[in-house]
């Protein structure tokens, strides 16, 4: 029951937001619903619930490896966005909180879907309900990033609803009934058609890598992240990526049981490599530091995909990466967005010396870069340097090497653009637009918050979480 | 009181240090000195002591129970940064003083204390996941510290540079742990010579180790990031931490076993920063940069006797190997001392005069004595000259490499070669130093600057003093230094452990001692006799010229010409000049200037190449949705064919 | 006792016979030149004048324009003390004692640089650069020539080093050392210690400034330095290990007086070689001492 | 003889594929366009008629409604507000797109092969019809450059699909009809408005002005 009280709460939440009439208090419901989802979230991952195999919608372990990060990452970002909707309080936002919530909704019911048919629903249905949320300055920038967002992200659900019917059809084809839950297409196993199968695979990676944000399919993302708010850049970033990710490996465990393992990690091996290596070309030339933010979570895409390729142990290091990733890239956007606001722009050509303007933002967006770029003792150093162990344990000597110089790369770009903004003398423009923007408690303890959370994950992984890890690899690539 | 109980009040101290730095200054410089006392205390207890001290935690973190580890080697390198870590704070004190900067100052302490105690950490630590966030903690402090005066853009590029460099390393050791991990199965770091198969591991650490010891190729953030730091930061960067590269060197290949060619490679590597860091060294014109490239050489010389160790592991007898061993480590102990020494001196000449350009200065022994004395000191030190310490230990590197070639196995081949490029470099460094020397202190002064500086302060002259008086204590009584030398080549290889010195340290030091006495007797003795016999003043011989002015000077431009000239293949000065023409010239110029080779001439066009690349890519994000949709399908088609190809049985 | 004796002695020798040979070059040159040449006692007319004469001091020069000289005599003087004289042997002698050797004549030659520098006269700025730069080449020609005595002898201390065998490595190790030899005591065809052009000098134009008893100091220390490298060039070569040491020591002083004359000849014969030509001389003596190293290695590896 | 009016009505729709991708007139492209939508409506009635259930008619209605009525109602006024008539210097001109149109129904047919289908569905055109109208899809998704024209193409890219769902229509029917009607929401809510909203802001409709947002 529980598991539907995950979904449902937010979306009560949702209703009561949209007919709520006071604009000034509205978005009190984000971190009121918010705390209530992460209380049950946590009390179901505390104490699991049996899932029974046939069901369509479970709090199963993949779910609880995943779930309580996005839940903690909302929580916080609402808590943010209740100052942050002050400060705009000229927009109207009743869509903005209602939305926000449904999101939420329906990221839970994403996570827990255990049919084919079900995820793809609610993924589809988390792209749709982001669109409004992309065009909140309802800037003529705005409406152009929605535009590709929803056309290139359209054409990612077209296609992964291709990949589902042709995952369907190899079923049908193989003598199945037409249960399209993972467990049964698990069951049927080798029994799966294998043309369908590959055809489905590569669909879907296509279709839910869109989404992702892997590259070649990035390019929607440095402009949403560009043009949105960082609230929602966070939730994306943090929250609907891991989504498609979670899609990806409950397809990756069905194409493992039909036997072609091997051909479908090599495919994500090769994506993952190719994102990292386009996003740290990116990132070393990009001179806008809420752009920079999306590379950077192409590049950690990318990160994932590898350790979706590298079986049990790497599947693990990846979930513990989507963790340290997702809370980390959170204190980036809300930090980035604190400066953003404050300088009135977000490139490298107008705004300098933000340490003197925002000094408490400045400290934080530095320590979150290096905390992203893998700088122990922050949460991305364990995960990544687990990834590495893996891949070389698996003998991917090659592939750990490209996999460091992207890093390597990377942590150039992003060091040139941060302290490119952080250093030097503020030019006067921004200087005066600064005196708008006070930084109060309610814009510096989030990411203040997050970057906490994501030390204290490096640090002191609690033991329950490295079993929540291990527990879904197991599920998803269950020992021979 | 053991070791550990030493060891935790000084991390105790450091922390309160590190606290009470951002307000403070006073009970940060008393905390920080408590700390360096403390740590100082346990690592002599340790190398005075014949058992390593030894600590595992019943809690973990990061997964990982914490392992610490103190012995010979970490005790030794220890010892180095609690002396020069605690000069440097008293330094600090005056020389980076609240009213001088009152926004970084702060900062700076606290990053001062961080930084110790991030090194310290790096000495004990003795597993891999902790070794990789205390080296990397190091790192970012030193950064920090690097870029105290960040509103000046030179001082924001040779951070960023260092930084990168510094990153570049580190993801090496990120490979070389993890490898090592994924090989053994656990983080722990310890003895597994007998694993042979580790073996290769050891040229990744020595690329990651190597770019922050500043090893020849690869020292390119080295100049520009000691030239531009504080003076002080300088002096514990030069002094201490580019030997934590040092460290990691001598650590994982007495830990690893080590291949066969590392002893050739380590030689090589050794003999060639010597001879071309102080071929830079003497073509700078900028002091703090020839004292960088300095750094290059010594490190070059510390290399070479750890690679003339390694090759006795490998072809050798244990006996020239620890000599060349103990020599290296030594001499790591020697360049901690003189080199901060020579930068704390640069400090005050810079606070005093503002400018780091020798041809700028001249004639400031007038106005600052001491640091005059002091730096004159430092530079028959690191020139390796008699009676100090900086001929103790390459005269033990030297003795290494003789009895090698003597002993005429195939290292010999690695021996001579070696032995002839550290006398060039010894020679080169003596050179270098009376350059620098002559051009800072001596003649007219070239600028006002120069007319119109001061000597530091007591607070910059102690510390100072402290480090010239630990020269003279180690050149002039070496065999005091022997145990602990001998202690840490032991615990290197437990097999080379020897108490009594197979050298005469006790003649030399006495040697040394006489030569000082009657040095010190000669000079008074002539001084009077000049008295006696009477002493006038006159201008300086101008061979008749009527109107000399100080810019007649010797530059440090034309004094380096000559073997700059030799060494033009690798150093590619670019020439500016306009020769005098017609038989009154108005003006004739000649500007010269050395370029970071490596850098602008390699790492340069590579880098080019990567941005190319970049700006290449970036173009395809060019805004038209329709090329977008074209990106989707062309993802689809490549993951198809690269699925069709796999399917394929 | 005997201990003190013997060393006393040793000084007497070193100190009283180091000015003869100046005087003696002087006097070959003037044989050649057929002039009668001023008397070979000359030097120590001249020390004896200065030693009692007056000082004057550059106005910019510090402490250390006097303490310079004083430095280099004492190591020049103690770098005589490392060496051995024939069956004498050496006053101190220890596993390493060259290398000290060597870095003594460095410190020598560092502390003239740094006087000449007090000065701050282009002139002797001049010169100490040549000499400091030069020195690069001929301190690795001399580790060369040392490495190959060890190699050959085995051993890393003088007193063992200079008996050597005879051979090509002889000839070869000969040639280079005379060769440094002249480049390190700043004779033709390195230096001319009798032009009068500042321009042209290297050794000569450093100690332009220094009078009275500090020029004394100089030009004393360089006697002993040259006397030093000729009994090493001697020991090195000559096989005199089987000689009685009566026998060794006439030897020696012999083999002194022709290396000096050699000298003599040498510069009353060649002219000073332009400067950008040094360094090639000096290459080549390295290059000597090198492959007399590789024949007393290969030697000694048969 | 219901497989035969089946295979009839693919056959139309990739016919309509073929006229849309030629047009250079919108409004006979909205119209290819909705007619497709309406044939694709019927199909579900065909395959299904003897066991003809509530939902399926649901499906087809609503098919049939969105497709063929609201969402070509919706572009005809976008145009009309942009007033634009034509489709002028396409990225890939009418004849080249025709060219790969024609090319890649073939070339459907031909791949369609590869695919091991079902005894019942061997007979119908299901598969390479949809396969065309995917490609066909694409090509005016990339090829065009008025905001219109693309989301014909992405609306011809959903019947694509939609006529591959027809495959499995009678095993999975929630699958199927979720998915139409995720797609009639898609189409009608979300790209009306941003179509509507693109028009105002830009005050036209052509994508080329689309480009602000670029490294």
């Amino acid at each position: 029951m529980n598991q539907f009280l995950l979904i449902i709460v937010p979306l009560v939440g949702a209703a009561l937001a949209a007919a709520w009439p006071s604009n000034r208090t509205r978005p009190w419901f984000l971190p009121v619903f918010g705390l209530l989802h992460v209380v049950l979230t946590f009390w179901l991952f505390i104490n699991p619930p049996v899932v029974a195999p046939e069901a369509w919608l479970g709090f199963d372990p993949l779910a609880r490896a995943v779930l309580p990060a996005v839940s903690l990452l909302f929580l916080i970002c609402a808590a943010y966005g209740v100052s942050y909707l002050r400060i705009r309080s000229e927009r109207p936002n009743r869509v903005f909180v209602a939305l926000l919530l449904a999101i939420l909704g329906l990221l839970s019911a994403g996570h827990q879907a255990r049919h084919l048919g079900l995820l793809w629903i609610a993924t589809e249905a988390v792209t749709l309900a982001a669109v409004p949320l992309l065009h909140f300055n309802a800037t003529p920038r705005a409406f152009e990033a929605t535009w590709k967002y929803l056309l290139v992200g359209g054409t990612g659900i077209a296609l992964s609803l291709l990949g589902s019917f042709c995952l369907g059809y190899a079923s049908l084809h193989g003598g199945g009934v037409g249960d399209l839950t993972f467990t049964a297409l698990t069951a049927q196993g080798a029994g799966l058609s294998r043309p369908w199968v590959l055809t489905a695979w590569v669909l879907l990676l296509v279709g839910y890598g869109t989404k992702m944000g892997l590259a070649p399919m990035h390019t929607w993302k440095p402009d949403a992240y560009g043009e949105a708010p960082s609230i929602v850049g966070a939730i994306l970033a943090g929250g609907v990526t891991t989504v498609a990710f979670t899609a990806i490996l409950r397809v990756r465990s069905v194409v493992g049981a039909a036997g072609e393992g091997h051909i479908a990690d090599r495919t994500l091996l090769l994506i993952g490599l190719f994102s990292m290596l386009v996003a740290a070309l990116f990132l070393l030339g990009t001179r806008d530091f809420k752009r920079m933010l999306a590379y950077s979570s192409v590049e950690h895409m990318g990160i994932l995909s590898i350790g979706a390729a590298l079986g049990g142990a790497g599947v693990a290091a990846a979930l513990f990466h989507v963790w340290s990733n997702g809370l980390t890239k959170g204190a980036l956007f809300l930090s980035a967005g604190n400066i953003r606001r404050a300088a009135g722009s977000p490139s490298m050509d107008d705004v300098r010396g933000m340490s003197l303007l925002t000094p408490r933002s400045a400290a934080i967006f530095v320590t979150g870069m290096f905390a992203v770029t893998a700088l122990p003792p922050f949460g991305p150093f364990f995960s990544e340097l687990q990834v590495i162990r893996a891949a070389l344990a698996a003998g991917q000597g090659v592939a750990t090497a490209m996999f460091l110089g992207c890093l390597l790369l990377a942590f150039f770009g992003l060091t040139r653009v941060v302290f490119g903004i952080v250093d030097g003398r503020p030019r006067p423009t921004t200087r005066a637009n600064a005196q708008r923007f006070v930084e109060t408690a309610g814009v510096i303890v989030p990411p203040l918050v997050l970057l906490g959370l994501s030390l204290w994950l490096g640090l002191f992984t609690p033991a329950i979480l490295r079993e929540a890890w291990a527990a879904a690899a197991t599920q998803l690539f269950p020992a021979p | 009181m053991t070791p550990g109980a030493l060891l935790s009040l000084a991390a105790i101290s450091l922390v309160a240090g590190l606290v009470s730095g951002l307000w403070f200054s006073r009970t940060w410089l008393a905390f920080t000195l408590a700390g360096a006392a403390t740590g100082l205390g346990a690592a002599l207890s340790v190398l005075l002591g014949a058992t390593d001290w030894e600590w595992r935690s019943a809690f973990s973190l990061g997964g990982e129970f914490v392992h610490l580890r103190l012995d010979g080697v970490s005790a030794m390198f220890l010892a180095l940064l609690c002396v020069v870590g605690g000069a440097g704070a008293v330094y600090a004190r005056e020389y980076w003083s609240e009213e001088h900067y009152p926004a970084s100052a702060p900062r700076g302490r606290c990053w001062w204390s961080a930084l110790m105690l991030s090194m310290g950490l790096v000495l004990t630590i003795s597993n891999g996941l902790h070794f990789l966030i205390a080296w990397e903690l190091f790192a970012v402090s030193a950064f920090f510290l690097i870029r105290l005066d960040r509103q000046r853009p030179e001082v924001r590029a040779a951070g960023w540079l260092y930084l990168a460099a510094s990153h570049a390393g580190t993801v090496c050791l990120f490979a070389f742990f993890s490898l090592l991990a994924a090989r053994t199965g656990s983080w722990e770091l310890g003895p597994m010579r007998e694993q042979t198969a580790l073996a290769p591991l050891f040229w990744i650490a020595l690329a990651g180790f190597g770019v922050k010891a500043g090893v020849f190729p690869l020292h390119v953030w080295l100049p520009s990031a000691h030239a531009n730091a504080p003076s002080h930061v300088s002096a514990i960067m030069s002094g201490v931490a580019i030997k934590m590269g040092v460290y990691g060197i001598v650590r994982f290949s007495g830990w690893l076993p080590v291949p066969h060619a590392a002893g050739w490679v380590v030689t090589g590597l050794g003999a060639t920063s010597a001879l071309l860091g102080i071929a830079f060294a003497f073509a700078q014109n900028d002091f703090k940069r020839l004292l960088a490239y300095c750094s290059v050489e010594n490190v070059g010389i510390i290399l070479i006797g750890v690679g003339a160790a390694l090759l006795a592991v490998t072809h050798g007898d244990a006996t020239w190997g620890r000599l060349a061993l103990a020599g290296a480590l030594l001499h790591v102990w020697n360049h901690g001392a003189f080199k901060a020494l020579l930068f704390f001196g640069a400090g005050s000449v810079l606070h005093a005069t503002g400018t780091r350009e020798m041809s700028k200065l001249g004639g400031l022994w007038r106005t600052m004595p001491w640091t005059t004395g002091l730096f004159a000191l430092g530079s028959i030190a690191v020139s390796g000259l008699p009676p100090l310490n900086g001929l103790v230990s390459e005269w033990l590197v030297y003795l290494g490499l003789f009895d090698a070639a003597v002993s005429g196995g195939p290292a010999a081949w690695a021996a001579m070669p070696a032995a002839i490029m550290l006398a060039m470099a010894g020679a080169l460094a003596m050179a270098s130093f009376a350059k620098a020397g002559a051009m800072i202190f001596l003649g007219a002064p070239r600028t006002q600057v120069a007319a119109h500086a001061h000597e530091c302060g007591m607070g910059m002259r102690a510390p100072m003093l402290t480090l010239a008086g630990l020269c003279v204590v180690i050149g002039l009584a070496p065999i005091l230094f022997w145990p602990v030398v001998a202690r840490a080549v032991g615990s290197w290889r437990p097999a080379w452990v020897t108490m009594e010195a197979p050298v005469p340290l006790v003649t030399l030091g006495s040697v040394h001692a006489g030569l000082a006495v009657l040095v010190s007797a000669a000079a008074a003795w002539l001084w009077r006799m000049a008295h006696v016999n009477g002493l006038r003043r006159g201008l300086t011989w101008d061979c008749g010229y009527a109107t000399p002015s100080a810019r007649m000077q010797y530059t440090s431009a034309s004094f380096g010409g000559i073997v700059s000239g030799w060494f033009r293949w690798v150093l590619q000065p670019e020439r500016k000049m306009r020769r005098p023409r017609g038989h009154f010239p108005a003006e004739a110029i000649r500007l010269e200037r050395v370029p970071e080779t490596v850098l602008e001439r390699i790492l340069g066009p590579v880098s080019a190449v990567v941005i190319q690349a970049s700006s290449s890519v970036r173009r395809l994000q060019h805004g038209r949705l329709q090329f977008y949709i074209l990106y989707v399908v062309a993802g689809l088609i490549a993951l198809g064919l690269l699925v069709l190809l796999g399917g394929a049985p | 006792m005997t201990l003190i004796l013997d060393l006393i002695l040793r000084l007497a020798v070193w100190l009283l016979l180091a000015p003869l040979l100046p005087g003696i070059i002087n006097k070959v040159k003037a044989w050649v030149a057929c002039r009668r040449g001023p008397p070979v006692l000359q030097l120590y007319y001249d020390l004896a004048k200065l030693w009692r004469k007056g000082v004057v001091l550059s106005t910019l020069a510090s402490p250390g324009f006097i303490a310079g000289p004083a430095v280099a005599w004492v190591a020049l003087t103690g770098a005589a003390m490392l060496m051995p004289l024939g069956p004498a042997g050496s006053a101190l002698s220890f596993r390493g004692d060259v290398l000290l050797l060597i870095y003594l004549l460095a410190l020598a030659r560092f502390c003239t640089a740094w006087a000449a520098m007090e000065t701050g006269s282009a002139f002797e700025g001049m010169g100490a650069a040549r000499e400091v730069s030069y020195a690069v080449l001929a301190e690795a020609a001399i580790i060369a020539a040392v490495l190959s005595l060890s190699v050959q002898t085995g051993s890393v201390s003088l007193v063992t080093m200079l008996s050597p065998s005879a051979g090509a490595g002889a000839v070869l190790l000969a040639a280079g050392l005379f060769t440094v030899l002249l480049a390190e005591n700043c004779r033709v065809p390195f230096d001319d210690p009798n032009t009068h052009l500042e321009l042209t000098m290297i050794h000569e134009v450093m100690v332009l400034d220094h009078s009275g008893p500090p020029l004394a100091a100089i030009l004393h220390g360089a006697s002993v330095k040259l006397l030093l490298f000729a009994v090493l060039l001697v020991q090195a070569v000559l096989p005199m290990g089987e000689l009685p040491p009566l026998g060794v020591a006439g030897a020696l002083a012999a083999g002194v007086l022709v290396v000096t004359v050699g000298v003599g000849l040498v510069e009353s014969l060649l002219a000073r070689l332009a400067f950008r030509r040094v360094p090639l001389l000096l290459t080549t003596a390295f290059l000597l001492c090198l492959f007399a190293l590789l024949v007393a290695w290969k030697g000694g590896a048969k | 003889m219901s497989g035969g009016t089946l295979n009839l009505l693919i056959g139309l729709a990739m016919g309509l594929n073929l006229l849309a991708l030629g047009s250079s007139r919108l409004p006979s492209l909205i119209r290819a366009m909705s007619l497709q939508g309406v044939f694709l409506g019927v199909m579900p009635l065909l395959m299904e008629y003897e066991t003809l259930n509530w939902r399926v008619v649901a499906v087809a209605l609503a098919t049939m409604v969105g497709k063929g009525v609201l969402i070509p109602g919706l572009l005809r006024r976008a145009m009309r507000a942009a007033n634009i008539e034509r489709e002028i210097e396409p990225f890939i001109s009418f004849v080249p797109s025709l060219l790969l149109g024609a090319g890649g129904t073939i070339a459907a047919v031909a791949l369609a092969r590869a695919l091991p289908l079902l005894p019942e569905h061997a007979g119908t055109l299901l598969v390479p019809g949809a396969i065309a109208s995917i490609l066909t899809g694409f090509i005016l998704l990339i090829g065009r450059a008025k905001a219109i024209s693309q989301v014909c193409g992405y609306l011809i890219l959903e019947n694509g699909i939609y006529l591959f769902g027809l495959l499995l229509i009678h095993s999975t029917p929630l699958l199927v009809e979720s998915g139409i009607l995720l797609d009639v929401t898609v189409g009608v809510f979300v790209i009306g408005i941003i179509v509507d909203r693109i028009q105002r802001a830009f005050d036209s409709l052509d994508t080329r002005k689309l480009t602000t947002l670029r490294e």
